[in-house]
C-alpha cells in the first residue's frame, strides 16, 4: 500500500482489481527460467548469487523481492522469498543467509545450474521524500534491499546497522563507497560500538537540531518495531519492511498477513506480499 | 498419433468447462493475484477462495507451514462476503472467457443457505462447490462433511435456494466416502469435488508449540496424491454425477490418473504456489496425451481405470 | 545441559521398555532380517509383521510402490501362522535382551481371540498389538478400525485370553479418533498405537492399470506424519492410556515430535528401508535431546505441547 | 536359497534364524558410506559408477547386489538396488542404466560426493560346476553381474548377449578379454545376428554333441523364462537372476517375493531379495 489509498476496502483486496498493474505501473510480473552467473561467499553463513533475468530484472523497485523455486529440494512445495540485493538489465542478485533446508539446497547449485524464479514481487519503497534527510536501518540479510535502495539516491545520508555480532553486519562498505556515513552497532561489540543500534541511533537522533527526517528499515521484526516507536514518538516517517513467512508471495492464499490500523474496527489485515511488505510505522497494528 | 485435437471439453453437472481443470479454492485468490502469471483465458474454470455471507477475518499467524512433500494450511477462511466479494471481483471476472466456480462455507445450515441466495443471480457466478469440509473453522465445518446428516441438510438448504451447478466439496476423513458421495446425489447435488486437505499438524520441537497459530490444519500437496486418487476412484464408482478430483496433483501425470481413476475434471492446488505455470502445464499436459493415446476425448478417459 | 544420563526408560501399559523406540510391524521382519545392520539389543521393543492364526500367503505382486515422501504397501499379511512364527523366530529372539510386541490379526473374531490364546503362553511373547486396521486384506481388518462396535467385540475377544499388554493399533481412516480411544480403553486395552498406514491408491497411467496387484494399498512414510501427529495429539488427550506413535519417522526430531504430542513410545516403519540405521539414531537423537534440553526423563516431556 | 535346502518352511523364513550367516559364510551385511571414486558414460544410457566401499567390496560374491540410497532425492524413501559389477577389497562399480527418477538423480552426482549403500545383498550365484561348460546369457544391465562371476572362473566358455539394439548390448569386450566366445543377437540387427538370442541359444545347442552345460543367466524375464523352459526340455540347470520390485532388498518387507515350486502346496513364496536373487529355473513357478 505504502501511502496511496483508492478506496477502505475489506482486506485491501480489490485494490488492484480494475487495473492490475495500478501499483507496478508498467511492470507486470513474471515467471522466468534463470541461469546462476555467479555464487559467491560474502561472509559467514551469507551468500550471493547473482541471476541471468533479463525479464524480471530491469522491472525491479528496490525493496522488491522474488520467490525462489528450490532446484533438486523435491520435498519440498514452497518457493522462498528473497529480496533483490542487485538488478540489472540482464540479471537479478540475492544476497542470502544459510538458515534451512531451502537454502542449505540453494547454496549447493553452481553456476550454469538453472532456477525459476517470480517477481518482482511486492510494492517495494516508496520514492524517497525529497527534502529530508535520508536514514537507514539495517540487520542481517535486511541490508541488501536497503543499499539497493540507497543506489537510486542522489542524496547520501546516514545507515545504521544493528546485529549481535560482526558477521551480522553486511554491506557496510558499500553504502560507504556510495558516500553514506556508516554506524555499526553489535551487541558483543566485534565490531563498531558495543550496544544496540536503537541506542546509537538515540544518540545520533539526539544531536541534531531538527528531526527532518525519513527512515527506511529492513531487519528482524524488534528491530522495526524499536524503530517505528521512536518514529512516532519523534514525528518522522518510518518505512519498515516486514518479514512474513509466505506461501504463494502474490496476494492469493493469505498465509502473510499482518495487522494494519484501521479507524473502523481496530485493525484488518493487509498482505505483506502484495500490499507490502513495506508499511509505514503508523500503518502497523504492533501484537500486544 | 491422430491429427485432429481431442475434444477438451467436460460439463461438470450443468457446468461447461472448455477443459477440465481449474484451480482448488483458496490457493488462487480471487482471480487477480494470478492474472499476471497465467492466462487466465486458457483456464477450464476458475474456483475462488471459500466466501461466506459476511466478511469473516479468519484465524491468526503463522497460518501456513511446509511438510514434507506438502503443507499445511490453517487460513481459516478470512474474505470479504458475497457482497464484498462482487463488488471486488464482479468486474475483474467478467472481462474473462472463464467460469467461475464460487466456494462458499458457513458457520451454519442457514448461512450456507444465505450466501448461496445473496450470489445466486449475479451472472458472474456459474457454479457452486460447497466447502463442508474445511478443518480449519471451528463452527460447522469440519462437523458437516464427517456426519452424513447434517451434510444432507447443508445441501438440501443449498439446493433449495439455488439451479445453478452445485458441487459439495467432501472431507477426505471419512470412512467410507461412498456414503458422502450418494448423499450428495440423493440431495440434488450436480457433481461432487474431492478432497479437501486432510486433518493434520505439526509441532516445534524447540519451541513445543504448534507450527500453527491455529494448532492444527489441513494438509494438502503430493503428499496426499495417493489418498486423494483412493477416494476419488471409490467415490466415482457409487454415484453417477460427475467427480472433480484434486490433492497433490503437480503435473498432467498427476491429473490423468485423476481422471483414469474417474474424474471428470481436476483442481489444481498447492501446486501454483510452487510453479503458477502448473495449471497451463496441465492443461497442455493432458491434450499431448490425448493425441498420444488416440483419444478422441477427454470423456473416453474418465474411469477407466483396469 | 546435565551431565546425568536422561531415564530414558518407559512402561507402556506393563510393557517395560529401556528406552521408547519400537520399529513398526511389518517394516523390520521378525528380528533376523536387521540383525545384521543394526543391534537389536539397542532396541526398546521389537514389533514383528502381523501374524494370525494360521499361515497365510499374502497378495500377489507388485506389493509395493513407491509414491513422493512415501510408499504404498499392500503385502496382505503373510505370514508362518501363530505356530510358524514361535518355531521358526523363538530361539532367534530369545537370544536378545528385547521384549517382542506381536501384532496379530485375523479374518473374523474368533481369529483374534484363537492366535492370541496360541501365543499368550509363550515366554518370547512381551505384548500383542492388535492390527485391525490393515488396509489391505479384505475380510475384517478395514471394518473393525472403523466400527466401534466391531472394534469393541475384537478387542473385549482377545482382552479375555490374555493378561499379556494389550495393544489395539487404530485406523486413521475415521473422522473421530478419539471414539476409538476410548473404545480400547473402556475394553481393557493397556495402550493404543497410531497410525497404521492409510489407504491410498496409485494409477500407472500408460497401462491404466493400479500400481498394486491389490489396487489399493496403505501409504506410509514422511507424507503422512503430519496426519499422524493429528490423530496422536487428539487420543492421547482422550485416554489416560498410552499411546505408541507411528506414521513417516524418519529422524529423531520426528520421533520427539509425536513424543511432544502425546505420544509415550514411537516406532519407526519404512525409515527402516529408507536407512536402516534410523532407529538408532532416532534413539540416541532423543537422548541427546534430553540431555541438551535438561530433562531428567523421558516421561517428562511427553504430551507437553503448548 | 540356490541350492541348499535345510528343512521345508512356510515361506523359506526361517533359514537364517538359527545362525542368521547360514548363507553367507562370514559375510555379514553392512552399512556403509561411500564416496564416488569415478563416475563414467559407458553407453546410451548406461554408466559405470565406482564407489570406495572396503567394508562391503571385500565380501562381495558374484550375483549379490547393494541397497544405494539416492542422495539428493528428497522425496524417495526406497533404497535402489543395482547388481554389482566389480569389486575389490576397495571398492563396489555398478552398472547402470539411467531409467526413472531414482537413477536419474544417481546420474547427477559427482566424484566426491558421497552415497550410503548397504550390501552386499542376496545369495549371488552358486559356484559353477566343474566339469560343465560354463554357458552366460545377458540382457541389458544383466551383464554386470555375469561379468563378475566369470572373472571368478578358470574354465572359459560362451556368452549369449540379446537386445533390441546394439546400445543394450554390455560388456562383450569383457568377456572377449576374459577369452570368452561372445556371441550377440540384436532385434534390429545392428550388432550381432539379428533376431532373438533364443534362436542363436538354440542353433549353438544343436550344434553340440552333449549338453553337460551350465547356464548363468541375467536379463528381462521373458528371456530368463525363454531359457529356463530349454534347461527344462534338454535338461541341464539353469541359474536365473531374478528382477524384482523391491522395497527393503534384506527380506523383511516382502515385496519382492516370487512363486517356487513346492510339492505339497504347488507353490509357495519366496523373497527374491533374500533367498534370490538367483534361483534355478526349475524352483520358479512361473506365472500362466
Ligand atoms: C519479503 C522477504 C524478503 C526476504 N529477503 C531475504 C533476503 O534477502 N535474504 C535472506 O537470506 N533471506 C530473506 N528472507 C528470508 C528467507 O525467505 C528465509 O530465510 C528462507 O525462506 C528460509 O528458507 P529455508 O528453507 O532455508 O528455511 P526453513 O527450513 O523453511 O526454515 C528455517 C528457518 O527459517 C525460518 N523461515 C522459513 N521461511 C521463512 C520466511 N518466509 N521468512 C522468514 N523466515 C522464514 C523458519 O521459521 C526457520 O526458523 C526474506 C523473507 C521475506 C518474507
Ligand atoms: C536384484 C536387482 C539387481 C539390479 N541390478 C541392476 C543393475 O546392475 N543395473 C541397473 O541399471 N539396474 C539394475 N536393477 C534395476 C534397478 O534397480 C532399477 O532400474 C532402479 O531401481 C530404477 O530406479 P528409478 O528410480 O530410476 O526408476 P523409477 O522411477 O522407480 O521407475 C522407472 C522404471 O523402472 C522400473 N523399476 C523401478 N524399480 C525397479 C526395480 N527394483 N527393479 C526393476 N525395475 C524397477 C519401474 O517399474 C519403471 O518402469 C536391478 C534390480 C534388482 C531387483
Ligand atoms: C492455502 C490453502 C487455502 C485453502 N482454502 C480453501 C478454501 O477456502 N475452501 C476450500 O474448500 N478449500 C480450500 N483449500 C483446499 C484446497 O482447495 C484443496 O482442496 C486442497 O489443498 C487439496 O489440493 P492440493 O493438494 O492440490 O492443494 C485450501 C488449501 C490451501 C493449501
Ligand atoms: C511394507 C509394510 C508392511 C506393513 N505391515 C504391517 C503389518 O503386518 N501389521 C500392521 O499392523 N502394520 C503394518 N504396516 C504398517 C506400519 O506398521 C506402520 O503403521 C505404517 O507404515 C506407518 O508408519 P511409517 O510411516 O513409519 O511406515 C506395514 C507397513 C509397511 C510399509
Ligand atoms: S504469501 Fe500468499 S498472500 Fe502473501
Ligand atoms: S525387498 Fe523386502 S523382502 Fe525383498
Amino acid at each position: 500500500m505504502t501511502g496511496t489509498e483508492t478506496k477502505s476496502c475489506f482486506f485491501q483486496f480489490f485494490l488492484c482489481v480494475k487495473c492490475p498493474f495500478v501499483f507496478r505501473g508498467i511492470q507486470p510480473l513474471k515467471q522466468e527460467q534463470t541461469r546462476i552467473l555467479e555464487h559467491r561467499h560474502e561472509q559467514a553463513d551469507y551468500w550471493v548469487m547473482q541471476l541471468s533475468a533479463p525479464g524480471i530484472g530491469p522491472e525491479v523497485r528496490p525493496g522488491q523481492f522474488i520467490g525462489l523455486q528450490a532446484p533438486r529440494l523435491d520435498n519440498a512445495v514452497l518457493r522462498r522469498p528473497f529480496s533483490v540485493y542487485r538488478a540489472d538489465n540482464e540479471s537479478v542478485s540475492i544476497l542470502y543467509k544459510v538458515v534451512g533446508k531451502g537454502t542449505a539446497a540453494i547454496n549447493r547449485l553452481l553456476p550454469g545450474e538453472t532456477i525459476d524464479i517470480i517477481g518482482p514481487l511486492g510494492n517495494g519503497f516508496p520514492e524517497a521524500t525529497p527534502g529530508l534527510t535520508p536514514v537507514r536501518i539495517g540487520g542481517g540479510y535486511g541490508a541488501a534491499a536497503l543499499q539497493l535502495q540507497a543506489r537510486t539516491l542522489q542524496k547520501k545520508g546516514t545507515v545504521f546497522f544493528g546485529g549481535r555480532t560482526a558477521s551480522d553486519i553486511l554491506c557496510a562498505d558499500e553504502f560507504k563507497a556510495l558516500g553514506w556515513t556508516v554506524e555499526i552497532a553489535t551487541e558483543d561489540g566485534s565490531v563498531g560500538s558495543r550496544g544496540l543500534v536503537t541506542d546509537t541511533f538515540d544518540r545520533w537522533l539526539d544531536e541534531r537540531s531538527d528531526t527532518d527526517i525519513e527512515l527506511f528499515a529492513c531487519g528482524p521484526e524488534g528491530m522495526l518495531r524499536a524503530f517505528g516507536d521512536r518514529a512516532v514518538d519523534r514525528d518522522f516517517k518510518a518505512w519498515l519492511s516486514m518479514d512474513r513467512h509466505m506461501a504463494c508471495g502474490v496476494g492469493a492464499c493469505l498465509t502473510c498477513v499482518i495487522k494494519k490500523n484501521d479507524p473502523e474496527k481496530g485493525w484488518q489485515w493487509a498482505r505483506c506480499c502484495k500490499d507490502g511488505p513495506v508499511f509505514e510505522s503508523r500503518e502497523i497494528a504492533w501484537d500486544e | 498419433m491422430s491429427d485432429i485435437k481431442p475434444d477438451m471439453s467436460v460439463n461438470i453437472g450443468g457446468l461447461q468447462m472448455k477443459n477440465p481443470v481449474t484451480v482448488a479454492s483458496g490457493t488462487f485468490g480471487y482471480g487477480p493475484e494470478y492474472a499476471e502469471l497465467v492466462d487466465l483465458n486458457r483456464l477450464g474454470a476458475i474456483t475462488v477462495k471459500g466466501i461466506c455471507a459476511e466478511p469473516h477475518t479468519g484465524n491468526q499467524t503463522p497460518r501456513t507451514f511446509e511438510t514434507r512433500c506438502g503443507m499445511l494450511n490453517a487460513i481459516g477462511l478470512p474474505g470479504p462476503g458475497a457482497k464484498g466479494f462482487i463488488e471486488s471481483y464482479g468486474e475483474f471476472l467478467a472481462q474473462y472467457d472463464l467460469p467461475v466456480i464460487v466456494n462458499v462455507w458457513g458457520k451454519r445450515v442457514e448461512e450456507y443457505g444465505r450466501v448461496v441466495e445473496m450470489l445466486s443471480d449475479e451472472p458472474i457466478v456459474s457454479a457452486f462447490e460447497v466447502n463442508v469440509s474445511c478443518p480449519n473453522v471451528k463452527e460447522g465445518g469440519s462437523l458437516y462433511g464427517t456426519d452424513t446428516k447434517s451434510f444432507a441438510s447443508v445441501i438440501e438448504t443449498v439446493r433449495a435456494k439455488t439451479a445453478k451447478p452445485l458441487i459439495p466439496k467432501l472431507a477426505p476423513n471419512v470412512s467410507d466416502i461412498t456414503l458422502f458421495a450418494k448423499t450428495a446425489e440423493d440431495c440434488g447435488a450436480d457433481a461432487i469435488s474431492i478432497m479437501n486437505s486432510y486433518p493434520a499438524m505439526a509441532i516445534n520441537i524447540e519451541t513445543r508449540k504448534p507450527e500453527l497459530a491455529n494448532r492444527s490444519g489441513g494438509l494438502s500437496g503430493p503428499a496426499i496424491k495417493p489418498i486423494a486418487i483412493k477416494l476419488v476412484w471409490e467415490a466415482a464408482r457409487a454415484v453417477s454425477i460427475p467427480v472433480i478430483g484434486m490433492g497433490g496433483i503437480s503435473c498432467a501425470e498427476d491429473a490423468i490418473e485423476f481422471i483414469i481413476a474417474g474424474a471428470s475434471a481436476v483442481a489444481v492446488g498447492t501446486a501454483n504456489f510452487t510453479d503458477p505455470s502448473t495449471v497451463i502445464r496441465v492443461i497442455d499436459g493432458i491434450e499431448a496425451y490425448l493425441i498420444r493415446h488416440d483419444i478422441p476425448s477427454i470423456g473416453d478417459l474418465c474411469g477407466t481405470v483396469l
